[in-house]
């Protein structure tokens, strides 16, 4: 199997599972019981609070553990909504946030919330200055993305946190599709709030963190007990938290390396498959990108048929985000870019990782190549 | 609240998610589809032309007509797995047929041929049998405009 | 270590880890992918939900994971007050339910919810004839916990079930600490929402699920994805889900047999330690219990200092619940029972499992007898 | 936002939570507390009690006075192990000091001779302070008392 689906998910890493099975076979201790025994479950959760502040840079309190990078994102969004009702009801966001972040201020909006989603360029990235021309008194929240999932497309966060901060109106950037990825301090994008994931960066699924500068005003949307500094209630998952935390720290050490290493080959294989095969476009080229992310149209030939060509080879692509997979609407994401229904229809995802290497690469060209030729002899269009 | 027994325990739940559900025979039409290309304008004796790409799936089809039965078919389609597999089977089935039982094929039909398909595709099987009955009809018409110009 | 805190956590079952292990290592794929190597992992949750429906009885369409007990309380109590807000605004539930639902609850207040919080008996049982009382016909829900994680003091859900049935009002019952431990199905509990999380019953922890009754309308508390039937969105913790489904059939496979097994073990140290201590009162006695649990008050001593006195005899016992170790103040439960504030400080809860046989209990009569004795020497009351 | 450097990174952070956070000294203090028991009245100078049962923590102490030095120190104790293990390592702070450094105790001193406690158990290291410094003012009192009554 070649898996170039590494946007949706990726494998867990030996040695992270190495560091989570002890809490699984013996320190299964609850972390909030006062005996020595389950002090060891606490210990060992702070400890990873610590290495996560550690690779992000920042204080060891700013970082809240959750589930999924959704309940990050809810965390994020909801909370401050609700933490800053009695401040305003205006929250901007972006057209091509995922939906975690999208049906989130969807539902804000049926509490009485208004909602800017800012349009994207044909590059698939938001204007500072639109952004800031939509700023009001009563904004509480901006929520953009850090890359997209879909096309790997950048946004501006840093600039936008320059501009909130002066404005102070809470930041919050989605970087479920950037940590791990990226060969710098997450802190240093400068937001209020970003949100990530264990299971994008070869970490455990149901797991994820939130980062939550110290002086940012958040309600909790899981209440119950005092813990995670009271902003997220339930008995925390021990094991599941010690390998985010070790996964966090691997892909720390690794994203400069990796960083380059992905962009040659990705760069490669688009060049490529432009000459190889006619009809093609690289979706959101025109912008800074993170490297392992390409998204691609193909006349005449829908996605699904696409995805499902290369399965048949044992090549796992993907025609968007996973969890909207049940959808059969073309990508909002690309619809915002400019395409239309059709060209979004005709789009895949290639998401490379770890174990992508040049001849995985070239194996998929070859195998993409003969299932596009075979679906337009095929094709009414 | 209801009897546990009433309610449905299967050990196979129907998926409304992944492509990957398509059973052996749909993988089988879709990777080798029947029937595939188009007829010339001279063998022609009908054509179907059904949905919308701007906005999902379309079929063309072709058919020729011999002592009222379906002697060749054809056709292309620009869609997902299941419009592909879907209108393979369609024009299977109606290959051989008389005109009468072609018209009578239904979506249904083609769903269980193939032996099921996602909850989610079923729509698609609907669009081979339009595409049929749309190019019954082109045939009809045109054997009717003949049947007039007929002295 | 004698660890008899099974209310708190259990410890992982090794025949759950081992079911766990394979979508740790192989079966990695994101469960909303496009490709058959994904496509196995939302199979097998799709076969976990199957067999926790089965043993719960009910649908397997009527089960959705969560990520804790917690998670499952606040998705109940949260989702249904959402998502009957325009038929009403009032919601009934105890003074001794679990933070997860009365911090929830209150959260709620100030959102413009009114909650009646029912008092309970010195026995620490919900009176029905008070319950029927207290509805309205803006009553929107009424939640009350099965076994309260504390005492072991059973309510009687069944009727409160019938109760609300006819007057058509949700009801939603914590289950955490009954879930596995009960010898007939959760579901002819009759509720509309039944909570249980995987922890308390050999599973992992990060684990849980919510019931909900197919008719009972719920707003989802995480928006995103298309998961879990559109009521949670996030990436689905497969492996822990696959550990909580085997966990669930392993508990009620045997739970006949440990129900009498630890009512016989409990019954027993109950008996002896009242003989052996002075001034010593068991709480709850008047009402049905949860076979693992006994709660103790003891005279002129700090519960606190109890726990650390047996802890230092390598006893692992606590206060009360897990989660509420980080106030000091004394039990809720308790006192909605009677017991003053320095009867409850007084008092500690024993929670039995699988592990714990005589021999387990009979050391721990032992260190805690000679650990009152010297905490009494010591006291100044 | 801050600049990372200037937050705080500790490998130990401090724990609002569970008891076990205690280190060995205060565990010590707790299962061994030193100065156990009860002056008997004819050899009590002074007497503190501190602290109410019905809402928390409760001190009596025991002081005898001899040259203007505690001679000898008791107390019993009713709490946590915080309370408990500060209680005993006050009496042992307090034992052969003169009454003017015993009075200068204070709880951070408690805090600091157990080589620390837990956050949220630190109010504890009060309750022996005040119940000292109540011992002492009783002593103050009967003394003055004494001196009054003199001729
Ligand atoms: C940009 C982005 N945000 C949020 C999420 C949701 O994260 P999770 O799958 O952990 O719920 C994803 C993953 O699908 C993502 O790509
Ligand atoms: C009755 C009850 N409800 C809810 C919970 C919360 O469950 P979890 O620890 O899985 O968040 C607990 C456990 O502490 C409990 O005992």
């Amino acid at each position: 199997m070649i898996y170039l689906d590494h946007n949706a998910t990726t494998p867990l890493d030996r040695r992270v599972l190495e560091t989570m099975l002890p809490y699984l076979e013996n320190e299964w201790g609850n972390p909030s019981s006062p005996y020595r025994f389950a002090s060891r479950a606490k210990i060992a959760i702070e400890k990873a609070r610590n290495q996560i502040a550690e690779c992000a840079g920042c204080g060891p309190g700013e970082i809240i553990f959750t589930s999924s990078g959704t309940e990050s994102d809810n965390l994020a969004v909801r909370g401050t909504a609700h933490a800053l009702r009695s401040r305003g009801n205006h929250i901007v966001t972006t057209a091509i946030e995922h939906h975690a972040v999208l049906n989130t201020c969807k539902a804000l909006e049926t509490e009485g919330f208004r909602v800017t989603y800012l349009p994207v360029n044909s590059s698939g990235v938001v204007s500072i200055k639109e952004l800031e021309n939509r700023l009001a008194p009563e904004t509480i929240l901006v929520t953009v993305m850090h890359a997209n999932n879909e096309t790997g497309v950048l946004q501006p966060v840093k600039e936008i946190a320059d501009l909130t901060k002066k404005r102070g109106i809470p930041f919050h950037t989605d970087a479920v599709q950037t940590a791990g990825k990226i060969p710098y301090p997450l802190c240093e994008l400068g937001a209020d709030l970003i949100s990530f994931s264990g299971h994008k960066l070869y970490g455990p699924k149901g797991t994820a963190a939130l980062y939550i500068h110290e002086k940012t005003p958040l309600s909790p949307i899981l209440t119950g007990g005092l813990q995670e500094n009271g902003l997220r209630a339930g008995t925390e998952n021990v094991a599941g938290i010690m390998g985010l935390a070790h996964a966090f720290s691997l892909s720390a050490e690794s994203a400069e390396r990796e960083y380059k290493r992905l962009e040659e080959l990705r760069d490669r294989f688009e060049e490529r498959i432009c000459t190889l095969i006619p009809g093609t476009k690289i979706n959101g080229t025109g912008a800074p990108r993170i490297p392992n992310t390409t998204n691609i149209s193909f006349d005449s030939v829908d996605g699904e048929s696409i995805v499902l060509g290369l399965d048949l080879h044992g090549i796992c692509v993907s025609t968007g985000s996973a969890c909207s997979t049940g959808e059969p609407e073309p990508s909002h994401v690309l619809v915002a870019m400019g395409l239309s229904p059709k060209e979004a229809q005709g789009s895949i995802r290639i998401s490379l990782g770890r174990d992508t290497g040049e001849a995985e690469m070239d194996t998929a060209l070859e195998a993409l190549s003969d299932t596009i030729k075979r679906l337009r002899s095929i094709s009414s269009v | 609240m209801g009897s546990p027994s009433s309610k449905e325990k299967t050990d196979q739940p129907e998926y409304s998610g992944p492509i990957l559900y398509y059973n052996d025979t749909v993988l089988d039409h879709f990777t080798n589809p029947r029937n595939v290309g188009e007829l010339a304008e001279n063998e022609t004796d009908g054509y179907g032309l059904v949905g919308d790409p701007m906005c999902g799936d379309q079929m063309k089809l072709w058919i020729s007509i011999r002592s009222e039965r379906i002697d060749r078919i054809a056709f292309k389609s620009y869609g997902c797995p299941g419009a592909i597999a879907t209108s393979s089977m369609l024009t299977d089935l109606a290959k051989g047929r008389t005109v009468e039982e072609a018209k009578r094929i239904t979506d249904d039909d083609v769903v269980e041929a193939l032996g099921g398909i996602p909850e989610r595709k079923k729509h698609c099987s609907l669009l081979g049998v339009l595409a049929l009955q749309a190019a019954i009809k082109d045939w009809e018409t045109k054997c009717s405009l003949k049947k007039e110009s007929e002295p």
